[in-house]
Formats: structure tokens, C-alpha cells, sequence
């Protein structure tokens, strides 16, 4: 177990979309729009290839935050890939709500490869939330904690 | 931050607009029924506020001479809102002056059935806050 | 059920069908099991009474792929889950002889020994043909009774309707049971706090011991292979040790057969452990109806499921946080 | 297992200035799967790449992991060079430790952290990775131009000239769009019909071109190299082969109520017509919706007169399939509706019109013949007040954000037309900004003013107001005087903003290529792949992909031209293998996945399973590798998890999600 007083660093996985929401955290990057580096991202081809239980695998290995980035709904790559992304998530989101998981610990965020900014004020705001929500013990795995 | 910069940032606050929208096609000023009555025209309020210069708004003739008919606000294609921007600053030079607003009872006194109902309105939007 | 098993044996002789899939009696009075029949020999242990819940819908895959057709007797609930498989490619139409069966509610045996009724030697008032409101038994601490209606199994409460929405021909009176609302129970755990809902679900289904009857008994989960089971996630042959195993196994259950389950209340039947489950599906069930319109799984065999749909205008999951 | 090796690129320094690139060396050397790690000062350079052939030659690598820029940025490199090195390119995987973490952060260590978790995901999915070989799929070498204005027409003929068959789809009777209702073009002042016709005629006396007018597209399918397309062709009610185009029917139908197309609906026209004289094909169409044989049944009128016995009342509509290469969208634009923006009287007053409306009335062939004239009374207009940016540079929803671009020009071109025909006629013009960048466009705006005495007022219009002895005031600003001006004017034309044609919405759907928020078609890259779509082998063409002008327009038709003979040009296509592929043993077959495929790329199949010995048929899912672009969506649809992507498989990701979380 970490040192209690050692401050509080989150892990979080970010699935980002190969055309838009990878290439606007690509943009972040030359931009040079810092975010804290506990945000890590995993790179899909499209939005709707993330499964829920690939969710559930990363907080049950121990992620305090998993946020879900995709094309703005109508610019999917893919053209529907995002439509099916956004219900699925709903879906899911709302069940790990409904058995008390804490609201805030999933994110969904659409994120062009034009909008650098925004993925950067995005996980900014993203690592703030799940700071002030402390260390995910609701789902996490026990034996999976270093 | 200067004082006239602070009041120009609390007319953007109370009016919600933001005068960097403004394209600069003078819309407002064409469509003003009070335009000839005033002597900062509409869009030229625009960009008083932009550059701050809100001494010379408090003391010009056109905060007054608005009718706050919103003709500006429904036609403006970048929705600066002018007449907002004078609603506010109205505020500014009341809220200086020291009167927060008009009580309840003291409306019935002024009320005159020649009073035009969109005056009332407009009075209403103007000193209700 | 006389005239069940009259119809059943002239369908046999005259070829129509091969076989028969009902119930037959079990070793206890309230405990039938499903049960195939091939001759009318063997079909003088069929049974059809208040004790026969099991939605024999899934058993069709199997029997699918037999030669010749099966008569299947079906509860107006499981034809919605017939419905379902049959959009889903799963049963074959051709090879089913669908006898919509009569339904007055399904008892639930728990529900029975929870009211203080134990050592049953024999049930009266169960039968179709009974039009009692009362059951009676016979124990061994002698005769005792309780109100057929509160011995009825959740999803009876319930009830989706007495019409069958698929067969070839319907035998018996069926009636609608419904005297609860459907989403009461997810609502009251909506209403609750996070730290309630959450000691809630973690006291629930901590009592999973992976068993898996739910996901057997489902007509819904009915993949060749679970994913549970399957080394494509690296998440087989786990076995049930800490509190996310069951939460991970039941929301993703859940979360496959949304928008596919019909809410047949069969897992909740069969747990062991007597795990509410249908609260999990029901949940999907409130969320797709409120947020992509109401839905009936297995209400027909064509119209797209909420999940493989879309409308450019749904709503974003951030809805979730701002209920 | 795995034999992978890591090269970690200090990209100068823009990597090694913020991640401790040695310390990165170090920390995967101990990571499963690795027996190779080393740091190079530019990884992409030859001398970087030689490294990696080195390595996979000594080390005998199955895997590598560069660390370095992003995999958009590089991917496609260093797989290259694991190819040349012998070894599958799908073998490759890149940390990116450029754009997603040196860059971002300033603290060493906590770069170096993170740069080493990047690495332990990338290396744990390398170790999932299989080899991968890219499908191939043959080019029909045809091409479809959507839309027959002046841009599907020059890129027909552009694509035809290089030796490709292509085939028109025009949705009106002619072609010729939008080109062909201008009378005059700027800046040269030249006649819009006579380069128009030309290329009209050019274009059907092609041999290599087809063009299909009176026709929409009404399905597509397929992929880049291999599209399958529906085409519609409406019933003409009249016999092509037959008709002579001698033009009377169209002169002895009785029906001549119809509202003019072609006229911008200010005149009316028959129910057989021909939109405008050098309509191609001159053949006629019959309205059927103003047509009183289909009406009541009692006419028949066009049938009698008609010598070459070209009618034909029981034409139905006609579905021909092609299959095609490549798809140039060309669809245009229209004005936008006026409904919106009441203070300009539009709807009030006839003697407000569009600038697209004052275009044929300025033209000889037009409702009023070519005089300039109101059509409230026929009266000659003294007063003609232009309003310019009508809907144009709108942030609110009643018009659009953009500008439209022509506009400045047409405006100048028509006060100036109309001056030089009429110097009894006042022209004012309000403007907000005037915006002529082009070849000789400055020039001639000024000439209009110099020369021409157009008086130019900068100032917006705030409202015109019909005047009950027929006049419209005209209420503006003008803000260099710092005045309010009230004008009496006989005419008010509005420069209305131009909007892509509203059937390209339906089309870009079909075609699945992306569209704005304004309905215009997306580049693949805004800069630097402009005539093309995200979606391969579709192209754009003209006004769909933005406003612009004739020329701009016909540069861009060529572009896209160039673009579609260069997919031509080929013979075969390499297809990404990052493909679905369904597990038989598992599959269901219960067509979930199929459900939610963009591309129609999956389909079933009766099969005979050996499933651990027990054979029977199974009906399952195959995915057509061609069809499949690899999405993933069936992946999280199939609730058996039969089917998985390769290259992003359900445990590469899992891995990548553990290695991050570890």
C-alpha cells in the first residue's frame, strides 16, 4: 500500500478513437496543452470497440477513472461507430450508478482532431474529478492492488 | 485591473454578452428606432465597451434614450445584443448612484394609463434586478 | 391439462409432431421438472399445474436440431422469450409445434415455506382446472393454507399479459396477474444513496456462489460459449474469491442481454441463493424505455433490438449524472 | 512467447529533454517478452531504421515496440522498415511518448513514469500480436460523378479524357446546374452560357461518359475500388431514343402553370418541358405532378401532337446497377430559405428578390426577357438597393456561420451590369465588409465604384418596409457617417447566403463519408487532402465541399479528377487485415453483429462445425474482409465474444488496460 500522506495520484485510462479523440490528444501534445500524466491512452480504432468489460477489467485492476473518447456523434469515421458507443455507455454508466458505484468515475467525451483544447481541459477536468473522489474501493479488485 | 476595465468586465457579467462577437456590420444602429435621439448609436456602444471606455457611456444621452425595444437583440446576426449591453449599463450608473431599484409600492404611484405597455415592460426589464 | 395431454397424444399418433416437451412430475408435489415425451406411454406423467414455471422456450435450441417437429407447451411469458431466439436465429420456427398453454400465475415454493408452511405431502388448488383462490396442504403437521395470489412467483405480480404472442394453438383459460408495478423495486433502489445502494448490491451478491443456474436457465444467454468461459477476455474459470467477481459477472450478464432479456424472471427463479437478479435486467429494461423508448424484447421477431439502434439524437451518458 | 525488442527515439529533444531515456531502457529490459531495448537519437532516421534491421537480424525479434513520436505520425515508417527487415509489419507497435507525454509534462520523473507504463502497454500488446497480411481487392475501373453542374461536368470530362468510363448522375432534366441559370460571370463580364454550353456539349458527346439525367442515386454499396451503385432513373414519360427535341409539345401543352425551376420559379413554364433552350439531353420531361393526362386522365395533348410518337404515359421508374472505382460527389448548392429573416420584406414584396433571382431576370432568356424590371408592376426601377451578407456570418440559427464568398463579386458584377445598361438607375449597396481576394476580383469591385458610380455604404440593412404606393423604404446604417439612412428604393436584392443542396445530406449517408454541421462534405484532411473524403475512394467536388466560385470550382473538379484516375490507375488495392473475424466454434450465429456493420460486411453462414467432435451445421458469422474497415463495433455487439478484431483483439486491449493499471 502507498504512504498515506503521499498525495493522492489517480489512475486513469482514456480510450480514445484512432481519427478523432487520438488525433486531438496528438494535437494536445504539440500544442503543448499539459494534463497530468495519470491520464494513460489506449488507442481503438473506433469508440465502439470498447467493450464494457474492458471498463470494468481496468477498475478492477485498480483505475480510480476511465473516460471514453470518440468523434463528435455525426463524424464517426466509421459513420454510425459513436451512435452505438454513446448507448451502450448510457447503459452501462447508469448501472454502475444504480449499484453505487460513484458518478463521475466514467466519462464520455467527444473530442475532434481539431479540438487540442478541449482534450486537455477535458482530462484536466477529468483528473480534478476523480482526485476529489478518492481512490476507487468500490470496484477495485483487492488482489490486484500493488 | 483599472477601474474602467473593472466596470466594462461587470457590463459583459450583468448582460451577458461578449462585445468581441460584434462583426462590426451595424445592424443594430440601422434598425434603432431611437437611433437620431442618441449620441453614441447602438453600435458604437459595442465597442465603447469593448475598449472600455465606460465614463463616456454613463454620461451620454443614448443610455437613456433606448427604449429597450430589443429590435437590435432580435436582429443582431452575431448576437452581440446591444441593447443589453446598454440595459447594463444603466445598472451600472443606478446601482453607482446608490438605488438599487424600484420598491414594489412605490410602481402603482407612477403609473399613468397613457404610459405606452411596452415602456412598462421595458421599465419592468430595466429595474427589476 | 386432461385436455393438454388428449391434444398432445393425437398430434403424436397422427406424425404431426415427434415429441413432446412439457413437464413431468417431480420427487416432491411442488417441484415438476421439464421433461420430453415421445409416446403416449410415456405422457401419462405429464403434468401442468401452478408449480410449472420453467419457460421451456430455451430448450428449443436443442430441440431444433432433432429430427422432426416438437410440441412445446408455452406460457404467454415464454413465448416472448421463443420470440427472442427465433430473431436471434437460435430455434427453428419449422421445428416447432407451439401449444400456448394456459397461465394463472406461477406459484413460487419459497415463497409458500416462507409463510410457514414445511413438511408438504401434497398440494390442492395448484391445478389449472382449480379456480380457488386459496391453496391448500396437506403436511405433515397437517392441513395448511395461504392465498394462491401471495404465493405467487415476482414476475407474476408483474405480468406482461395473458396473451401469447406466438403458437399454433392455444389450450386453457390464461389471466392476468399483474398487481405490482414493474419498475417499483429498481425505482426504491434508485431513490437511495450511493453508499446504500452500493452496501445493498454488496450484500446481495455476495451471496453468489457462481453457480451459474441464471445464465443456464436464461433463454437469453444462450451463447455456445460464455465469455465468462472463454479465454478471449482472460476471464475464465475465475473462480468467485473477492466482492468485484460477482459484480463484474453480473453486470455484464446484464449488460448482454439488454435489450434482449424479456424480462422472464427465470434467474431470479432458480437462484439458490435467491439473489433478486431480475433487478439488474429490469434496471436496462427502465433505462432503455426511458431513454430510447419503450420496449418489449421478443414482443415480435423483426423490429431492431434498442442496442443495435440508434437515433442520431439519443441522449449523452452524462444523463446518468444528471438524473 | 514473444521475442521483442524496444527502441526508444529521443527524437532530438523532444523526447529526451523530458523523459530520462536510459532510465526508459532499463526499466522495459525487465519486462516479459523483451531480450532487446535501446535509445537512438532520431529512431526514424535510416541510421534509426538500420538499427531496428539489425536487431530483428542478430536478436532473431518477433515484436518490436518503438517508443517514440505518435503512430500516426510514424507507424506506417518503422512497419515499413520491419517489413524490409523481414519481418510482418503488424508485428510493430509505437509507445507514443512524444505527443501523449514528453510534451505534455514538465516533471522528469513523472515523464519517465509514464513514458515507462506506455511502453509495458505497448510491449504487452506486442506480445498478443499475431502476423497480419493485407487482403486485395480489384479496381472496376469506371467512375460516378454525383451532381452534372459545371464541377461534376469537368470532372467527367477530365476523368474521361485520361480513359476512364464515367457516367453522370444529374437529378433535374439537364445538366448544366447552377452555372447555367447565371447570365453574366465575373470578373471577366463574359456570358456564363457561352463557356457553359461548350463544355455541355463536350461532356455528352463524350465517348467515354454517360450521362444519366432525371436520375438519382438511390443506393451504394461496396468499398473504395469496388462500389456497387442503384441509380434511379425517374420516369422521363417520354422516349429518348424517339424524341427529336423539335419542342411542340412543350409549345401545345395546355398545362402551363407550373412553377419555372430553371426561372427560380418567377414565371411558369408547361407540364412537358425542357428546364431551359440548351437543355442537354433536349429531351422533355413531363411533370406528372402538373400534368393533367396523369392528373384527371383527360389530355393526352403532348401524345397527338408529338411526330416521332416519343410520349409515353406508362414509363416507369428505372433502377440501373454499376459497379464503380471511384465516387466524385459534385452535388452543388442552393440559396438558403428566406423564412427566417421577415425584416427584409422578402415575402412581402415581389420587388424583393435574390441576387440568383436577379441573375434571370438580368438574362435574356429570363421571365422578363433580359429587361431590368419590378415584377410587382413591370415598371422600370429607379432605386435598386443591394443587401449584402443576408444570412451569411450568422451566429444564431437563423442563417449560417460561414461566409459565402461569391457574393461580394456577384453584388459588383450585377451594380455594375445594371449601371452600364441603365445609367438612369441608382445602385446602393450596404455592405459590412467587402471581400475580393482573387485574380483581378479588387479591381473590379473598384471598377464599379470609380467608374461605375455604385455608391457603397458600409453599413447593414436593419429593415425594409413596404410602402403602400408600391416603394420599399429601406432602413440602414451608415457607419462612416455615423448616420441612419431611410431610402426609398424600387428594388432590394438580397445577396442570400448559398447552402450545400439539401439532397447531399441522403447522399453522404449512402456514401457514408461525413458531413459539417453546415452540410458540407468533410475533407480527408482540410489542408492537405482537400478534394478528398475521409472515406476512401470518395472525392469532392465544387460547392458540397465549401463555397467557392466558377473557377475555384473548376480547379477543384480537376483535383478530384486527378485523385479518382490516380485510384483508377491502379489495378489492385491493398485492404487494411485490421479486420473482424468471427470464431466458429463460438459463434451463434444470431446476427447481432450483422445488426450494427456500417459496411454490410457480415453475413452467414450454413457450416459444418467440428466442434471438439461433434460435427454438426452451425449457422455463423463470415466477415468479408474487403467490405470490413475494421470498426469493432460487432466485436462489443456479439455477447459471445466470438468476434474479435485483429490488431486491437479483446486481449491486446485487456493486456494494454492491465499493463496501465499494474
Amino acid at each position: 500500500m502507498s504512504i498515506k500522506n503521499e498525495e493522492f495520484r489517480p489512475k486513469i485510462v482514456a480510450f480514445c478513437c484512432n481519427w478523432c479523440s487520438y488525433a486531438g490528444a496528438d494535437l494536445a501534445g504539440s500544442s503543448r496543452l499539459a494534463y497530468p500524466a495519470d491520464v494513460k491512452i489506449i488507442r481503438v480504432p473506433c469508440s465502439c470497440r470498447v467493450n464494457p468489460m474492458f471498463i470494468l477489467r481496468a477498475f478492477e485492476k485498480g483505475a480510480d477513472g476511465v473516460i471514453l473518447c470518440g468523434c463528435h456523434p455525426g463524424d464517426c469515421h466509421y459513420s454510425t461507430g459513436n451512435y452505438y458507443a454513446r448507448r451502450r455507455m448510457t447503459l452501462l454508466f447508469s448501472m454502475l450508478d444504480y449499484i453505487g458505484v460513484e458518478n463521475g468515475r466514467t466519462r464520455v467525451e467527444w473530442v475532434s482532431a481539431a479540438e487540442g483544447v478541449k482534450f486537455s481541459q477535458t482530462m484536466n477536468e477529468f483528473v480534478e474529478k476523480i482526485r476529489s473522489l478518492g481512490e476507487n474501493v468500490r470496484l477495485g479488485d483487492l488482489r490486484c492492488k500493488n | 485591473m483599472s477601474h474602467a476595465n473593472n466596470q466594462a468586465e461587470k457590463i459583459k457579467a450583468i448582460s451577458g454578452v461578449n462585445p468581441l462577437k460584434c462583426m462590426k456590420c451595424g445592424k443594430c444602429s440601422a434598425t434603432c428606432p431611437a437611433f437620431n435621439e442618441m449620441d453614441i448609436k447602438p453600435h458604437q456602444f459595442v465597442s465603447y465597451v469593448q475598449n472600455g471606455d465606460i465614463e463616456a457611456l454613463a454620461n451620454s444621452k443614448s443610455l437613456w434614450k433606448c427604449l429597450s425595444c430589443f429590435a437590435c437583440v432580435e436582429r443582431c446576426p452575431r448576437d452581440v445584443q446591444p441593447g443589453r449591453l446598454i440595459d447594463a449599463a444603466r445598472q451600472i450608473v443606478v446601482r453607482t448612484k446608490g438605488q438599487t431599484g424600484l420598491a414594489p409600492e412605490e410602481i402603482p404611484e407612477l403609473l399613468d394609463s397613457e404610459v405606452p405597455q411596452q415602456l412598462l415592460v421595458s421599465a419592468f426589464r430595466r429595474y427589476r434586478r | 391439462m386432461q385436455e393438454l395431454i388428449t391434444r398432445a397424444k393425437e398430434l403424436l399418433e397422427n406424425g404431426t409432431v415427434a415429441r413432446v416437451l412439457g413437464w413431468k412430475a417431480g420427487d416432491l408435489p411442488y417441484n415438476p421438472e421439464p421433461a420430453y415425451f415421445t409416446n403416449a406411454e410415456e405422457l401419462k406423467d405429464f403434468v401442468y399445474n401452478g408449480f410449472c414455471g420453467a419457460n421451456l422456450s430455451k430448450y428449443m435450441i436443442e430441440a431444433s436440431k432433432l429430427e422432426g417437429k416438437t410440441l412445446v407447451c408455452l406460457k404467454p411469458c415464454d413465448t416472448y422469450s421463443f420470440n427472442q431466439l427465433l430473431k436471434e436465429h437460435r430455434v427453428d420456427r419449422e421445428k416447432a409445434y407451439i401449444v400456448g398453454v394456459g397461465c394463472k400465475g406461477k406459484l413460487n415454493i419459497e415463497k409458500v415455506k416462507s409463510f410457514g408452511i414445511k413438511g408438504i405431502e401434497s398440494v390442492f388448488g395448484a391445478e389449472m382446472t382449480d379456480n380457488a383462490d386459496t391453496l391448500t396442504f396437506q403436511t405433515i403437521y397437517g392441513e395448511k393454507t395461504c392465498s394462491y395470489a401471495e404465493a405467487m412467483l415476482e414476475r407474476c405480480h408483474v405480468c406482461k399479459g395473458k396473451e401469447h404472442v406466438i403458437y399454433d394453438e392455444l389450450i386453457g383459460e390464461s389471466k392476468d396477474t399483474k398487481d405490482a408495478e414493474r419498475f417499483a423495486e429498481v425505482e426504491k433502489i434508485e431513490a437511495m444513496s450511493p453508499e446504500e445502494k452500493f452496501a445493498f448490491f454488496q450484500k446481495e451478491l455476495s451471496k453468489c456462489i457462481r453457480c451459474n443456474a441464471c445464465r443456464n436457465v436464461c433463454p437469453a444467454c444462450s451463447c455456445r460459449k460464455c465469455v465468462f468461459d472463454s479465454t478471449k477476455f482472460d476471464s475464465a474459470q475465475k473462480a468467485n474469491v473477492d466482492s468485484f467477481e460477482e459484480k463484474m459477472f453480473h453486470i455484464i450478464r446484464a449488460f448482454h442481454v439488454a435489450g434482449r432479456c424479456t424480462d422472464c424472471g427465470e434467474c431470479s427463479r432458480v437462484c439458490p441463493q435467491g439473489i433478486p437478479l431480475h433487478l439488474f435486467n429490469r434496471k436496462f429494461i427502465k433505462d432503455i424505455n426511458e431513454l430510447y423508448g419503450e420496449f418489449q424484447a421478443g414482443a415480435d421477431a423483426e423490429t431492431k433490438g434498442p442496442l443495435t439502434n440508434f437515433t442520431f439524437d439519443d441522449a449523452e451518458p452524462s444523463i446518468v449524472a444528471n438524473r | 512467447m514473444q521475442r521483442i525488442g524496444v527502441f526508444v527515439c529521443h527524437c532530438g529533444s523532444n523526447i529526451a529533454a523530458t523523459v530520462d531515456v536510459k532510465k526508459v531502457v532499463e526499466m522495459v529490459q525487465m519486462e516479459p517478452g523483451v531480450v532487446h531495448a535501446e535509445d537512438y537519437q532520431y529512431m526514424c532516421s535510416e541510421a534509426g531504421q538500420a538499427k531496428i534491421a539489425a536487431a530483428i537480424h542478430e536478436k532473431n525479434l518477433t515484436g518490436i515496440v518503438v517508443c517514440s513520436c505518435s503512430p500516426r505520425m510514424h507507424e506506417t515508417t518503422f512497419r515499413t522498415a520491419a517489413e524490409r527487415a523481414g519481418l510482418n509489419p503488424y508485428m510493430v507497435e509505437i509507445a507514443n511518448l512524444r505527443e501523449h507525454c514528453s510534451w505534455i509534462h514538465k516533471d522528469m520523473e513523472e515523464a519517465t513514469k509514464k513514458a515507462v507504463i506506455l511502453a509495458r502497454a505497448a510491449i504487452a500488446k506486442v506480445n498478443l500480436n499475431t502476423p497480419l497480411k493485407p487482403g486485395e481487392s480489384l479496381v472496376t475501373k469506371r467512375a460516378l460523378v454525383i451532381g452534372g453542374g459545371i464541377a461534376g461536368i469537368q470532372t467527367a470530362i477530365d476523368i474521361a479524357d485520361a480513359g476512364y468510363e464515367v457516367d453522370i448522375v444529374e437529378k433535374t432534366p439537364s445538366i448544366g446546374g447552377r452555372m447555367s441559370q447565371l447570365d453574366k460571370t465575373f470578373p471577366t463580364l463574359d456570358c456564363s452560357a457561352c463557356i457553359l454550353t461548350p463544355k455541355m456539349v463536350e461532356a455528352a458527346s463524350h465517348e467515354k461518359i454517360t450521362i444519366y439525367t432525371y436520375s438519382e442515386v438511390d443506393k451504394v454499396s461496396g468499398f473504395v475500388g469496388d462500389f456497387t451503385v442503384d441509380i434511379r432513373k425517374k420516369a422521363r414519360s417520354v422516349d429518348a431514343t424517339k424524341c427529336t427535341g423539335c419542342g411542340v409539345c412543350q409549345e401545345k401543352c395546355p398545362s402551363k402553370k407550373a412553377p419555372s425551376e430553371f426561372n427560380r420559379g418567377l414565371n411558369t413554364r408547361s407540364a412537358i418541358y425542357t428546364p431551359f433552350a440548351q437543355a442537354i439531353p433536349n429531351v422533355p420531361v413531363i411533370d406528372r405532378d402538373a400534368c393533367m393526362k396523369f392528373q384527371t386522365g383527360k389530355c393526352g395533348v403532348c401524345e397527338k401532337v408529338c411526330q416521332a410518337g416519343a410520349i409515353d404515359y406508362t414509363q416507369k421508374d428505372e433502377i440501373v446497377t454499376q459497379k464503380y472505382g471511384a465516387i466524385v460527389v459534385a452535388t452543388g448548392f442552393d440559396t438558403i430559405k428566406l423564412d427566417n429573416y421577415d425584416e427584409y420584406a422578402y415575402s412581402q414584396s415581389k420587388d424583393v428578390i435574390t441576387s440568383l433571382e436577379l441573375e434571370r431576370i438580368m438574362n435574356a432568356a429570363g421571365p422578363t426577357k433580359g429587361h431590368l424590371e419590378r415584377l410587382s408592376d413591370g415598371k422600370h426601377p429607379h432605386e435598386i438597393v443591394f443587401i449584402q451578407c443576408v444570412g451569411s456570418r450568422c451566429s444564431d440559427d437563423r442563417g449560417k456561420s460561414y461566409c459565402s464568398k461569391i457574393c461580394c463579386m456577384y453584388t459588383a458584377k450585377h451594380a455594375m451590369l445594371i449601371r452600364d445598361k441603365y445609367p438612369d438607375v441608382n445602385v446602393t449597396v450596404f455592405y459590412i465588409d467587402v471581400r475580393t481576394p482573387g485574380k483581378n476580383f479588387d479591381e473590379f469591385y473598384r471598377r464599379a465604384v470609380e467608374e461605375y458610380g455604385v455608391n457603397y455604404i458600409k453599413g447593414q440593412v436593419g429593415k425594409v418596409i413596404p410602402q403602400p404606393d408600391g416603394k420599399l423604404l429601406v432602413q440602414g446604417s451608415d457607419l462612416l457617417d455615423n448616420k441612419q439612412i431611410l431610402k426609398e428604393a424600387d428594388m432590394v436584392v438580397l445577396a442570400t447566403a448559398i447552402e450545400p443542396e439539401a439532397s447531399v445530406r441522403k447522399i453522404a449517408t449512402m456514401l457514408t463519408a461525413s458531413i459539417d454541421t453546415n452540410n458540407f462534405l468533410t475533407e480527408a484532411h482540410p489542408k492537405l487532402r482537400p478534394v478528398e473524403s475521409p472515406t476512401a475512394g470518395v472525392f469532392l467536388s465544387g460547392v458540397c465541399q465549401g463555397p467557392k466560385d466558377i473557377p475555384e470550382t473548376v480547379a477543384q473538379a480537376g483535383a478530384a479528377a486527378v485523385k479518382a484516375i490516380g485510384l483508377l490507375a491502379k489495378d489492385k488495392l491493398m485492404t487494411n487485415p485490421c479486420t473482424a473475424k468471427a470464431d466458429e466454434l463460438m459463434c451463434n450465429g444470431c446476427s447481432t453483429c450483422a445488426n450494427v456493420c456500417p459496411y454490410g460486411a457480415i453475413s452467414y453462414e450454413e457450416k459444418e462445425i467440428n466442434d471438439h467432435g461433434i460435427r454438426e451445421v452451425r449457422r455463423v458469422a463470415v466477415v468479408n474482409n474487403a467490405l470490413c474497415q475494421g470498426c469493432g463495433a460487432c466485436t462489443v455487439a456479439c455477447p459471445s465474444g466470438s468476434m474479435d478484431l485483429q490488431g486491437f483483439s479483446n486481449r491486446q486491449i485487456i493486456a494494454e488496460v492491465d499493463a496501465i493499471c499494474r
